[in-house]
């Protein structure tokens, strides 16, 4: 086959604990090989050598969008990118930091930490994913991401196919590594509800999965709410721990079943996920729909 | 098949010695469950094991392994993992389950991977008393004839040691002085009555012969749909089943991206993807069409096929699944009963 | 020259965005900023309302980098307000997950971002061809804090396996002792980043005295963590009293908040600890502290960086002390459960680049405040005043060439976390 | 224990998972998005006792792409060769687009049950194709020509979107002119208007059946899925039994040995007990469409 040119990459990081960068840059053994198959262009965090406005074949964009500032350098980075991935819970879904989206009360709390001063550095803004603004071809969840799903998702990218992510929940990697089911232990575990491909960590040290990875592509969030309030665990908590990951993903995607209002985000129309599955959109109605209870007896 | 006894306060020396053989795995408690692990104090093993998390599948089509290196357009064949190994402590359901896998992956096609793993490990079978979860009466797989290296059955304070296979009897030699080849009309009573009690356990029983029909006719059940809005579709149920056997295969590049390996690693017919092909089009989009392939499979196409199901009535799912869709509850639910999904 | 403005949009080889300016008027320099441009995230707001082991989770999402720190000074908290008495097993655990942290940070910061500066580099990659070896003895001790992190928490970065009360699981001796004995192999590779930096001359343009803060620890040796915090004035402190060190406020050029001591910038880190307890450092590190000790040190923020290259050996050296301790335990203790669901607790640790307080505030099994001051945020003022004092002895001294890395070199000595700095804040229940 | 790991790529292995080394000899293209590949085994022995029926697939490979079923277009009835037409939708056939004549790709099977052959001789055929349902029945339908003499009437009804899209439209052309056969061609619409013959769908072609035996036939059709519904119903209307209409399925295959299990249906597997089913084994198997 042809000889292909080094496909020109940059990453890129916006608001978020730079976790995902640091996972890259956390790869001792694997750098000099990340950095002898593509051409790196900017790695702020690790080199002081950018290059800015050149066409980019692959960009990374980890964090989520803070700031007016940062939307106008995401808006850059997309007009520039072949392909953009979105890297991390944060890019993918807002992060942490998204977890009262739709509450409404981001402008009080935000007076409530910084007070009445006018910033001269940027324009702050509640923190949206990226999808929100712009085309965002892949999404690696992970807070933060695992490598060995970036090197795949990078290896696929550089040589110009298409990257496929993990569509199980973490459920099935605990299983591979045979831990204990610490739902069944009666422990308010995420694991059904929480994209796979961290190799299911928590469950493998005795703790249940706080859902770091966000939604899996099929979660039914209305059963694993059910099953949760059997086993007496309060709505808030069980909404509170779906949010705190999930972000606007959670948010947006089981507004109604967590009991939750949505606001669109200001002013831009939401983009479509170029890699949802399929037709996720009619599981979601299905799931969404009415919980199991409402639903037998009825004739369908 | 030959029969000899081993008392049970020899067990250990004659673990022992079969290491002489390859490594040696067997049940070891993992919180308040069991999984095969390997034994190298040979007092760990759990005896009282009923079932472990994960079946002894995972000795044969590991839940992920590599199945060819590549670089350029050549492919060598992996092989890391097999070697000697002897598993010690199946129960009858589990050594069915690998009769099952046989038939899929020995048959037509052989499969070198399994075929490899499986010709380097000796099987030797425990015998079980069954809890409330087992229900390998109704599946007729509670006893084996067949299918193992050396069978040992509980007898008081013996073992009656069933010797299934020349390399069975190899295993013997290796501690031979350990067995007595002395069966009396005693031992055959207690033998029996030692079945009975086993027979009387099971609190699962159920009638199976008319599965296929049963599955048939609620085809266009709502039972299905019921069961989709609470399933998880987790694929835990796959994951732990000794006779489910879907994989999927992907190459996955080294960063020098010029080789790479051909992987291979367990699916579920319960993932969203499972029947997704090119250009979007999913046969199975519904969680309720794949349970329903799930349960098919278990319960009215392996019967078509083969006259029996492929539930070896382990109970791995009913310990498994969080939201209680197990094949005892299908079943119990496609007769009309009353269920607790 | 013609000179009026210096603007460096963004530090390169620091983890977070920001920049500084440096504004002149009539010759005279007018104005110095540090500029943070990190978006807000207000998770001291999302902390509201949250069980305390979910803002564990969350708190320590603050920063990849100080992650362990985070978590650790969140747990200490958590189980002051809530009563827990952790176990010792649970303590050297801790004390060895910190190490790893310490570690990674110190090595990543010395050997890939510091001393392409000083060698004239654009980053550590660029270094490879001419200086291979000391990048690799970099990378093998941060790759060593990184593993260590990864066994004690469960993952490189925010780990989960740490929680409130204990662990979630804990290594296996064998595990334990093959970190043991690499930790030994490594202390060659870690006094390398020593050598280097003791024979090559530290510039001087910027310097000027500070006062230094760091945490006093419980026992005579040398350490992180402890309830009393040790000023270079003499003062000392109780953590919990931590408002009345950092007087936190917010600047119109900046997302993190600004923190002064008596009404004077501070300085925390390394170079804090070493000057107010490097005399208890013992071993290797002790003995290098000795040889490279000067009195530069309390007016030179960029010995920060030989601090920490001497910091990494002591780490390296702690690392077979407390595996020694950790394999004597036969038994895994418990997940401690709370006494009570109310109450209040302020913690202190030393996160690679300063003292870290976390404070929380528990009703009714919920957190109804949170607030949490990073080092970052308390020396950033000291930092911009170092940045001001160079700007003008180089403007002085019409020393204007390379002037933005001259600066930025100085931003990089202090180690800046700046998404550290930019989320925390306190915040009563909303 | 790796013995066996220098198993020469070329020969055919013990490994049913092996690819064979073969050389793309011959592509073009067929449309926008089809591709017409011929290949050959690299080794010069295997290639000539290369042997499969017409309906079999084979198993594509890219090394650190992945493997994809791809119906045989070509006949065993003219040995040496294989050729595929493909369609580009995804990760494989994207980067098999990039590979020009002379490389190298690995290929395996003969896989899948193919044609009833032995029971469709001496019968009367009628073969209905629409779009890319050309790659399988093109084998049998170069069968038939090339053993014409053991065959009953024969009927070729082929329809397409438009005239560009009409795949193998040449060949085809040859094939109308040929006395041996009838065979009818139609396009749904022609923004040419340029085309010569039938418009309309491929279900307006029926009356032009006339001297069929309808007891006595085998009728096969592949196509888009729409197609099946209305086509089979013209089958049964013409008297067809409904165990001697044949038709190709796809699903998803990551073997095409029957292990993976993606292409189960019931008790069935697509590519061991397909992918040739008869209209009778869709009423009687449910799932199966
Ligand atoms: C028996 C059979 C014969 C076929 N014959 C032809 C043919 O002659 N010409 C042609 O163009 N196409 C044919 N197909 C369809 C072809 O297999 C798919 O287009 C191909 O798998 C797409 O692979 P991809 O990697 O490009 O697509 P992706 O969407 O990237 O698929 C990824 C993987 O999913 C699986 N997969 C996806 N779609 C299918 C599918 N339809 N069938 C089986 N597995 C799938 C494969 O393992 C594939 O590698 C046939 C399919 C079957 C089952
Ligand atoms: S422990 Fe959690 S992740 Fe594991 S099987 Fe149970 S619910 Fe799933
Ligand atoms: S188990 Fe859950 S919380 Fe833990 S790492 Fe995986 S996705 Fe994150
Ligand atoms: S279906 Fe359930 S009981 Fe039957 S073999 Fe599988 S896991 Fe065991």
């Amino acid at each position: 086959m042809a000889e292909i040119p080094k496909p020109k990459v940059g990453f890129y990081g916006f608001t978020g604990c730079a976790g995902d960068l640091l996972t890259i840059l956390h790869c001792e053994d694997e750098l000099l090989d990340i950095f002898n198959a593509v051409d790196i262009r900017s790695f702020l965090m690790a080199s002081s050598d950018v290059h800015d406005d050149e066409e980019l074949d692959i960009a990374f964009v980890e964090g989520s969008i803070t700031t007016d500032h940062q939307l106008e350098s995401l808006k850059g980075i997309r007009k520039r990118s072949k392909v953009l991935v979105a890297i991390g819970s944060c890019a993918c879904f807002g992060g942490p930091q998204a977890a009262r989206l739709g509450c409404g009360d981001w402008e009080k709390r935000f007076k409530k930490v910084y007070g009445e001063v006018k910033h001269t550095v940027a324009e702050p803004r509640e923190s949206h994913p990226l999808d929100e603004y712009v085309k965002v071809d892949y999404c690696i969840p992970g807070c933060p991401i695992d490598k060995h799903q970036f090197f795949f998702a990078l290896t696929r990218l550089a040589k110009g196919m298409p990257v496929e992510l993990t569509t199980f929940p973490v459920c099935a990697e605990c299983k591979w590594n045979e831990n204990e089911c610490l739902l069944l232990k009666g422990e308010l575990c995420l694991g059904p509800v929480t994209a796979g491909g961290c190799n299911s960590r928590c469950p493998n040290h005795n703790l249940p999965c706080v859902g770091c990875w966000g939604p899996t592509s099929e979660a039914n969030v209305a059963s694993e709410i059910n099953l949760l309030k059997e086993r007496n665990f309060s709505a808030e908590e069980i909404v509170n721990k779906l949010r705190l990951f999930g972000g606007a993903a959670m948010v947006r995607r089981f507004a109604d079943l967590l009991g939750i209002k949505t606001e669109e985000p200001a002013g831009k129309p939401r983009q479509k996920k170029a890699r949802k599955p399929v037709a996720a959109g009619k599981a979601k109605k299905k799931t969404a729909s009415k919980s199991p209870k409402a639903k037998s007896g009825k004739k369908r | 098949m030959k029969a000899l006894k081993l008392k049970k306060e020899d067990l250990y020396a004659y673990l022992e010695s079969l290491k002489s053989y390859g490594e040696l795995w067997g049940p070891v408690p993992r919180g308040e469950r069991y999984v095969y692990a390997r034994l190298t104090n040979v007092r760990e093993v759990a005896l009282q094991a009923l079932r472990t998390i994960l079946p002894p599948k995972k000795f044969f089509v590991p839940p992920r392994f590599n199945m060819f290196r590549y670089s350029e357009d050549r492919y060598t064949e992996v092989f890391d993992d097999v070697k000697p190994r002897v598993l010690f402590g199946l129960h009858p359901c589990d050594i069915h389950g690998l009769m099952i896998l046989d038939e899929l992956f020995l048959e037509r096609f052989p499969d070198p991977y399994y075929r490899k793993r499986r010709e380097a490990t000796a099987i030797i079978g425990l015998s079980c008393i069954p809890d409330d979860k087992c229900m390998a009466r109704s599946t007729n797989t509670h006893a084996v004839e067949g299918g193992f290296d050396l069978a040992f059955n509980e007898l008081g304070d013996e073992y009656l040691v069933w010797v299934g296979s020349s390399l069975g009897d190899d295993l013997v030699r290796l501690n031979l002085d350990l067995f007595n080849e002395e069966i009396d009309a005693q031992d055959l009573q207690k033998y029996l009555e030692w079945r009975r009690k086993r027979d009387s356990r099971y609190k699962l029983n159920f009638d199976l012969t008319g599965m296929p029909d049963i599955m048939e006719l609620s085809w266009d059940s709502d039972l299905w749909q019921e069961l989709a809005d609470k399933c998880l579709a987790c694929g835990a149920c796959s994951m732990v089943c000794p006779t489910c056997n879907c994989y999927n295969i992907r190459d996955v590049s080294d960063l020098s991206l010029e080789s790479g390996v051909r992987e291979r690693h367990w699916d579920s017919c319960m993932n969203k993807e499972y029947a997704l092909v090119a250009g979007g089009h999913n046969f199975r989009e519904a969680r309720a069409e794949r349970l329903k392939l799930y349960y098919t499979h278990k319960l009215k196409a392996f019967i078509t096929e083969y006259g029996k199901p492929s539930c070896v009535g382990c109970g791995r799912c009913i310990d498994t699944c969080p939201v209680n869709i197990n094949v005892a509850e299908v079943i119990r639910a496609l007769k009309g009963q009353e269920v607790k999904v | 020259m013609s000179l009026n403005r210096i603007k460096i949009e963004s530090l390169a080889r620091v983890e977070g965005h920001g920049g500084i300016t440096v504004e002149f008027k009539g010759g005279k320099l007018s104005n110095v900023t540090v500029d943070i441009h990190e978006g807000p995230r207000l998770l001291e707001t999302i902390a509201v309302g949250r069980i305390p082991s979910e803002v564990v989770s969350l708190t320590c999402r603050i920063c990849a980098i100080c992650t362990i720190s985070h978590r650790y000074a969140a747990l200490r908290a958590m189980e002051k307000a809530l009563e827990i008495e952790i176990p010792p097993k649970v303590h050297l655990m801790r004390e060895l997950m910190h190490c790893g942290e310490m570690i990674e940070s110190n090595a990543l910061h010395v050997f890939l971002l510091a001393l392409p500066d000083y060698l004239g580099y654009p980053s550590a990659v660029h270094m490879v061809p001419d200086h291979a070896e000391d990048v690799q003895a970099g990378l093998r001790v941060k790759k060593f804090g990184v593993k260590l992190m990864e066994l004690t928490s469960a993952r490189p970065i925010h780990g989960e396996n740490p929680v409130i009360g204990g662990f979630g699981k804990y290594p296996s001796k064998a595990e334990l002792l093959r970190f043991k004995y690499e930790a030994e192999s490594l202390i060659p590779d870690a006094e390398r980043g020593v050598e280097i930096l003791r024979n090559l001359r530290q510039p001087t343009y910027m310097e000027e005295g500070m006062t230094f803060m760091c945490i006093k620890p419980e026992h005579d040796r040398y350490g992180w963590v402890g309830d009393r915090i040790l000023v270079s004035t003499g003062e000392e402190f109780n953590a919990w009293d931590y408002r009345k060190l950092t007087n936190e406020r917010v600047v119109p050029h900046s997302m993190a908040k600004r923190s002064r001591f008596q009404d004077k910038p501070y300085f925390v880190g390394a170079l804090a600890r070493f000057n107010l307890l490097g005399e208890r450092l013992d071993g290797a590190a002790g003995e290098h502290f000795r040889r490279c000790y000067n009195l530069s040190w309390i007016r030179n923020p960029m010995y920060n960086n030989v601090a920490q290259a001497i910091e990494t050996v002591w780490a390296l050296e702690e690392v077979p002390r407390i595996v020694d301790k950790l394999v004597a335990y036969e038994e895994d203790p418990e997940i401690v459960a709370p006494s009570r669901d109310r109450g209040a607790g302020s913690a202190a640790v030393e996160a690679p680049r300063g003292t870290l307080y976390h404070h929380y505030e528990v009703a009714d099994g919920k957190v109804i405040r949170a607030d949490i001051v990073t080092p970052t945020a308390q020396f950033l003022d000291m930092m911009e005043q170092h940045i001001r004092v160079a700007a003008e002895n180089l403007l002085k001294e019409g020393d204007t060439e390379d002037v933005e890395l001259k600066l930025e070199m100085i931003a990089r000595a202090y180690d800046p976390c700046i998404s550290c700095a930019t989320h925390l804040v306190k915040v009563r229940g909303i | 224990m790796t013995d066996n790991s220098q198993i020469a790529a070329s020969a055919p292995s013990a490994n049913p998972f092996m690819p064979e080394q073969m050389r793309i000899v011959r592509r073009s293209d067929l449309t926008s998005d089809v591709r017409f590949f011929q290949v050959r085994p690299v080794d010069m022995e295997r290639a000539l006792s290369l042997d499969y029926k017409p309906g079999q697939f084979m198993m594509v490979s890219l090394a650190g792409v992945g493997e994809a079923p791809f119906s045989i277009s070509s006949t065993p009835s003219r040995p040496g060769m294989l050729e595929f037409c493909i369609r580009k939708v995804g990760r494989l056939t994207g980067e098999l687009f990039k590979y020009k004549e002379n490389s190298i790709i690995g290929v395996r099977g003969p896989y899948g049950n193919g044609f009833p052959l032995e029971k469709m001789i001496g019968k009367d055929i009628l073969i209905v194709v629409g779009g890319l349902g050309v790659a399988p029945l093109r084998s049998l339908l170069l069968y038939i020509l090339d053993n014409r003499d053991k065959f009953g009437k024969f009927y070729v009804l082929h329809g397409a979107r438009t005239p560009a899209e009409m795949l193998f439209r040449k060949e085809f052309f040859e094939i109308k002119e040929r006395d041996d056969l009838e065979c009818f061609l139609t396009v749904d619409n022609d923004p040419t208007s340029q085309w010569p013959f039938n418009k309309g769908v491929v279900t307006d072609l029926f009356p032009k059946i006339k001297e069929l035996d309808p007891g006595n036939t085998f009728a096969t059709i592949c196509g888009p899925p729409v197609m099946y519904k209305f086509v089979v119903a013209e089958f049964l209307k013409l008297g067809i039994p409904k165990h001697q209409i044949l038709m190709t399925l796809e699903r998803r295959m990551h073997c095409g040995i029957g292990k993976c299990g993606h292409c189960a249906i019931g008790s069935i597997y697509t590519c061991l007990d397909g992918p040739v089913f008869s209209y009778w084994d869709v009423l009687h198997m449910k799932d199966l469409i």
